[in-house]
C-alpha cells in the first residue's frame, strides 16, 4: 500500500501548478475529487490559452502574416504532440473537434451513417458506455436500419468476453467499447476486442475518454481504427477533442461538419473535401483550445503517463482501503487495481448519493452523483444513482482521508 | 458557511426515512410524474378531486432526503385543500427555499426547508414534488426540472 | 467623412484593454485588419476564461457541489446575455457550439435532414454564401433529394430580390441567407427576405457570422426562424457559437449531436431528448468559451452596438476614399457604407493578392488574400483571390493610412 | 527583418511578369495539376518526354509573383534534364527555401529563390510548382498544397 510520504514528494509540486487548488469552499480547502467529469487545469496551460490571445491570436491556415503563421505553428505543433501521445504513425491521424462527444459522433455519421454502413449491418457495443457512446449509434439504428447489440458485465464489473463470440458475426461492421469506464474504472482488453471486431472484418472505436488522460495509451499496439477523447479531461481547456482515425479509415470517412477549412472547391450544388485530417475541422476551429491542449500532453509527458497511472493505482488502492472502513460504505467494480482507473462509485448505507453530495461539499469535498451519463449501465447495477470520486495528478492521501472523514460526517447527519 | 444542520432538520429526515401517503391511490382521478435528471430524482404524484379540493393524495419514487421529506410533508399540508390554495402555498413554499419568505407564517410546518435557500442547488430538490402536485392539477402528464 | 480626432477619442481608450495592440510585427506596431476572419480579444475576456480555469473550473449543470453551481450559473448567466444580445424572447432560444459553421450544420441536419425535408424539397440560398452556408445544405442535397437554388447577384454586389420572387415556390422548405457578406461588406435585407419566406410557409436561416458582431441584430425584429454566429468573430474566445431558434422550430428540430447532457433517458437502443436548448448541447460544453462569450457581450454592450456601427461606417467611408488615391486599386461591393459592413474586398493592379497581403505583413500589416471561403461568390466576381481588409472597433483612420501607404509600397515592388 | 528586395528580386519580378515556357504542350506525354487552396493558386505542368529525359516543358494557369516566377524559372532549368535529376535540383530548391541551403552553387540561377526562406509561408508558393512537376513525373494527377 502507498504510504502518503511516497506520494506526495512528486504531487506537492504538481499542485503548486494548479491554482485553483488553493481556494476554498465553504471555508475549507477544496478536495478536488471530480475529475473524471473534468480535470483542474496547470498555469501551464491556462497561460499558454492567455498568451495565444494576447499575442498571436489569428485564424490559422488561411492567414498570410505573421500572425497567422504562428497560430498555424502552434496549433499543428499541438496536433503533432497529441499525435506522438498517443502514438498515431502521423499527425494526418489526429483531427481536432470540441469534444469526445463531438468525436464519436463524427465517426457514427462519418464512417456509419454517411459512409460504409447498410441496412442489416450490426454494431457491437456494451452495456458499460457513456451516453456519448451510445446515441450516437442510436441514430445510425434509426436512420440506416442498423442492428445494435450490447456485450454484458459481470457482477463484477468486467465485460462479458464470452458474449462477443457470439454476437460478433459476418454481419457485424463496428465494435465500439470504453476503453475505462467512467462509472467503475474497469478497464477493458481493447487491443482483445480489436483483434476480435478484425477478425470479423469489422472495425474498432476506442472510447478513451477515461483512458488517455489517465494511463499510457497507444493506439498501434491497440490496433483500433478510431479512438476519441476530450481535452477538457486531460488538464487541458474546455471545447477541444480529439479524433483519431487510421489514415484508411480517414480517407474512407465523410465529413460531418461542412463548411469553411474543410473543403478544397467549392461549386454552387457540389464541393470537393480537402484531405485528411483538415476535411474533419469544417468551421474555425478553437485554436487556443487546441494549443493548450498541445500544451497539457506537454505536461502529461513531462510527468510521464507511467508515474501518472501509477500513482492514481496507489490512490485508489489506498481509498479502497480506507472507505471500506467507513461503515455503510459500498463500493461498486473490480478490487484489483491493476484491471481500473482511479474512479470509485459507491453508495453509503441507505443515504441518497445527491444528500451526500451535497453534504461533503459544505466539507470542501467535491464528488459527482448521479447516473454518470451511463443510465444503461445504472440500470444493469439496478441503482438509480452514485456517488462516485475520481482522482488524477494532483490528489493525494491526505484527501482520501478527508474524503473518508467526510464520509462519516454524513453518516453522523443521518444517524 | 452553508448550515448543515439547518438544511437536514429532524423532521426532514424523519420524512424522509418514514415518508407519510407514501403509496399509490388507485382511484386517483390526477396523476403526473415529475423527475429531476440531474440526479435521477423520480416522483409520481395521485390526486383524488372533489371539484376543486383533494380529498387524498399519494406519492411514490424515489430521490434524496429533501426532494423525499418535501414530497412527504406536502402531502400531508395539501389534503383537504382546494388546488388554489395548494398553488398558493407552492408559491410561499419557493419564496422560503429561494430565500426571499414573504409569508412564512402560512406555511406552518413547511418552514423547516427554510434552511434549503442557503443551498441553491437543493432548491429543484425541494421543489420537484410540488411542481408535480401543480403539473397533476394542470392535468400535465408528467415535467422535467433541468 | 470622419474627422481623425473624432474617432480616436473612444478608439484610444477601447485599444489600451487588446494586449496584442502592443505587439510589433517585423519591427513594425501591428495593425490588424483582418477582423472578418477572426477578431482580437479585449483583457476583460482573457481574464474571464483565466479565472474561470484558475478558480471554478468545473462542469456544469450536473455537479452538485459549489464550484459547479458557479460554473452553471455562469454559463447561463452566459447564455442569456447572448439572448438579451440579439433580442431572443427567452435564454431557451439560445444554444451553444462551437462555431457558426456547426450551428448551420446542426440546423441543416437536425431540422434539415433529421427533421422536416422530403426529397423534392427546396431550398433557397445565394451567391453570396460563405461555404459554411453552401456545404451543409449540399448534404442535404445529396441525403434527401431537395433541391437547392441561388439567388443571384448584381454588380454592384447587390442581391437579386427578383430572383426571390421566381424561386421561392410553394416547394420551397428553406430560404437561407447571409446578413452580412464576408467579401463584400453588404447587409441583405434580412428582416424582407424572411417575410418572403413565411408567406410562402418556409422558414428563414440567416447566417449572422459577420453581423451580430458588428451592427445591433434583433432576431425579433428580422422574423427570422434560425440565426448563427461565432464567438471568436466578436472578442470572444475560440471555439464557442451560437445557435439561435425560436422555440417552435428548436422543438421540432433533431439534435446532431448525441451524448450526455442532451437527453432525459436513455435506455439500451432508446433514448428521450432533454429540453431545448440543453437538447442542442450534446457532450460537455466549452464552458470557458460560453464564459467568456458572455463577457464579449458585455464589452460590446458596454460601448453600445450602434456605436460600433456607426464607428466601422466612418471608417469604411474613410477607407474607401483614402484606398481609391492609390493606383490601381479597385474595390469590390457598394460604395454606400449605409449599406455595407467594415470588410473591404480588393485588387491593386494586377498583383496578386498573395504578394500584396506578404508584402503589408512586412509592414506590420494583416490582411488577408484569398477566397474568403466563399469560391462560388469569387466565380461570380471571375476572379481567383481578392484582398481584403476588414475593420473593428480598434481599428483607426490612422491604420488605415498605414494601409494606403502600405500599398503604394506594394506598386512600388512591382514598379 | 525579413528582407523584401531579397524576396521580391528583379529576375523574380520579370518571370512573374513575363513567364518562359506559359503554355500548354499539345503533344505532352505527362501532365499534373497542381493546388494551393490557401491562395487559389493552381498551375498545370506538361511534359513531353523521351524516355527519361524532359526534352520538352510548359505550364499554364495562375498564381501569386513567386510561384508563377519560381514555376516559370523550374520549366527553364529542368528542360533537358532527366527525371531523376530534375527531382535532385528539386530537393536543393527545397532545401534553399526553408534555409538549409546544402548545396546552392548546384541551383544556378535559381539561387535568386534564397529570400524565400525568410517568409517560411511563401515556401509553399515557390515549390508548388516543383511538386506539380514530380507529380507529373511520377504520373500522379493532381497534387494539393495545405
Ligand atoms: C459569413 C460567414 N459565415 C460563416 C462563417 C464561418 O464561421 P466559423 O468559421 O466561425 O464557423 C464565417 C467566417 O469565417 C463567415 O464570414
Ligand atoms: C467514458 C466517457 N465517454 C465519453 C465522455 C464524453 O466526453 P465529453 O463530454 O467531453 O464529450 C465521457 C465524459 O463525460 C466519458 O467519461
Amino acid at each position: 500500500m502507498a504510504t502518503k510520504t511516497e506520494l506526495l514528494m512528486d504531487v506537492g509540486k504538481v499542485r503548486e501548478d494548479f491554482p485553483i487548488l488553493k481556494r476554498t469552499v465553504h471555508g475549507k480547502p477544496l478536495v478536488y475529487l471530480d475529475s473524471a467529469a473534468t480535470s483542474q487545469k496547470p498555469r501551464q496551460v491556462i497561460d499558454a490559452v492567455s498568451d495565444f490571445f494576447s499575442r498571436y491570436n489569428a485564424n490559422v491556415h488561411r492567414a498570410i502574416y505573421e500572425l497567422g503563421e504562428e497560430a498555424t505553428r502552434e496549433y499543428e505543433g499541438a496536433r503533432e504532440k497529441v499525435a506522438g501521445f498517443i502514438h498515431a504513425r502521423s499527425p494526418n491521424e489526429v483531427a481536432f473537434t470540441k469534444s469526445t462527444t463531438e468525436s464519436l459522433n463524427a465517426i457514427a455519421y462519418g464512417w456509419g451513417l454517411k459512409g460504409k454502413l447498410r441496412e442489416g449491418d450490426e454494431i457491437v457495443s456494451t452495456v458499460m458506455e457513456h451516453h456519448s457512446n451510445h446515441v450516437p449509434w442510436f441514430f445510425v439504428q434509426d436512420l440506416k436500419g442498423v442492428k445494435l447489440k450490447w456485450v454484458g458485465m459481470t457482477d463484477d464489473g468486467l465485460l462479458k468476453m464470452e458474449d462477443y463470440d457470439t454476437m460478433i458475426t459476418k454481419r457485424t461492421k463496428v465494435v465500439t467499447v470504453t476503453q475505462c469506464s467512467n462509472v467503475l474504472g474497469t478497464i477493458n482488453p481493447v487491443q482483445e476486442i480489436a483483434k476480435r471486431a478484425h477478425e470479423a472484418g469489422a472495425i474498432c472505436v476506442v472510447d478513451a475518454a477515461q483512458s488517455v488522460p489517465h494511463m499510457p495509451v497507444d493506439v498501434q499496439k491497440i490496433g483500433c481504427d478510431f479512438l476519441a477523447f476530450s481535452g477538457h479531461k486531460m488538464l487541458g481547456p474546455t471545447g477541444i477533442g480529439v479524433l483519431y482515425g487510421t489514415e484508411e479509415r480517414l480517407n474512407e470517412m465523410e465529413p460531418l461538419m461542412g463548411g469553411g477549412e474543410m473543403v478544397r472547391e467549392v461549386h454552387l450544388g457540389s464541393a470537393k473535401w480537402n484531405d485528411i485530417p483538415f476535411k474533419f475541422e469544417g468551421g474555425t476551429p478553437n485554436m487556443a483550445g487546441a494549443i493548450g491542449l498541445g500544451v497539457a500532453v506537454d505536461y502529461l509527458d513531462g510527468i510521464g503517463m507511467d508515474r501518472v497511472r501509477r500513482h492514481e493505482k496507489e490512490l485508489t488502492k489506498y481509498a479502497l482501503e480506507a472507505l471500506s472502513d467507513v461503515k455503510g460504505f459500498h463500493g461498486f467494480g473490480l478490487d484489483d487495481v491493476e484491471r481500473r482507473g482511479g474512479v470509485i462509485s459507491f453508495t453509503l448505507g441507505d443515504v441518497h448519493p445527491h444528500d451526500i453530495a451535497s453534504i461533503l461539499d459544505v466539507e470542501g469535498i467535491a464528488i459527482r452523483s448521479g447516473h454518470h451519463c451511463a443510465q444503461p449501465l445504472m440500470e444493469r447495477l439496478n441503482v438509480p444513482a452514485t456517488a462516485r470520486a475520481s482522482f488524477y495528478v494532483y490528489n493525494t492521501p491526505e484527501e482520501v482521508d478527508r474524503l473518508a472523514a467526510g464520509l462519516r460526517k454524513v453518516l453522523d447527519v443521518f444517524a | 458557511m452553508a448550515d448543515l444542520k439547518a438544511l437536514y432538520q429532524e423532521v426532514i429526515l424523519d420524512h424522509s426515512k418514514n415518508p407519510r401517503n407514501f403509496h399509490s391511490l388507485p382511484d386517483a382521478d390526477r396523476t403526473a410524474v415529475g423527475r429531476n435528471p440531474l440526479c435521477g430524482d423520480q416522483f409520481t404524484v395521485y390526486l383524488r378531486m372533489d371539484g376543486d379540493t383533494i380529498v387524498d393524495i399519494g406519492f411514490e419514487g424515489q430521490g434524496c432526503a429533501i426532494s423525499k421529506s418535501s414530497a412527504s410533508m406536502m402531502t400531508q399540508a395539501v389534503k383537504g385543500k382546494t388546488g388554489v390554495e395548494a398553488e398558493g402555498l407552492f408559491d410561499r413554499f419557493h419564496e422560503l427555499v429561494t430565500g426571499k419568505p414573504a409569508e412564512p407564517e402560512a406555511l406552518g410546518k413547511l418552514a423547516v426547508f427554510s434552511g434549503v435557500s442557503e443551498f441553491p442547488i437543493r432548491v429543484k430538490c425541494a421543489s420537484l414534488a410540488w411542481h408535480t402536485l401543480k403539473a397533476a392539477l394542470e392535468a400535465k402528464g408528467a415535467i422535467s426540472m433541468e
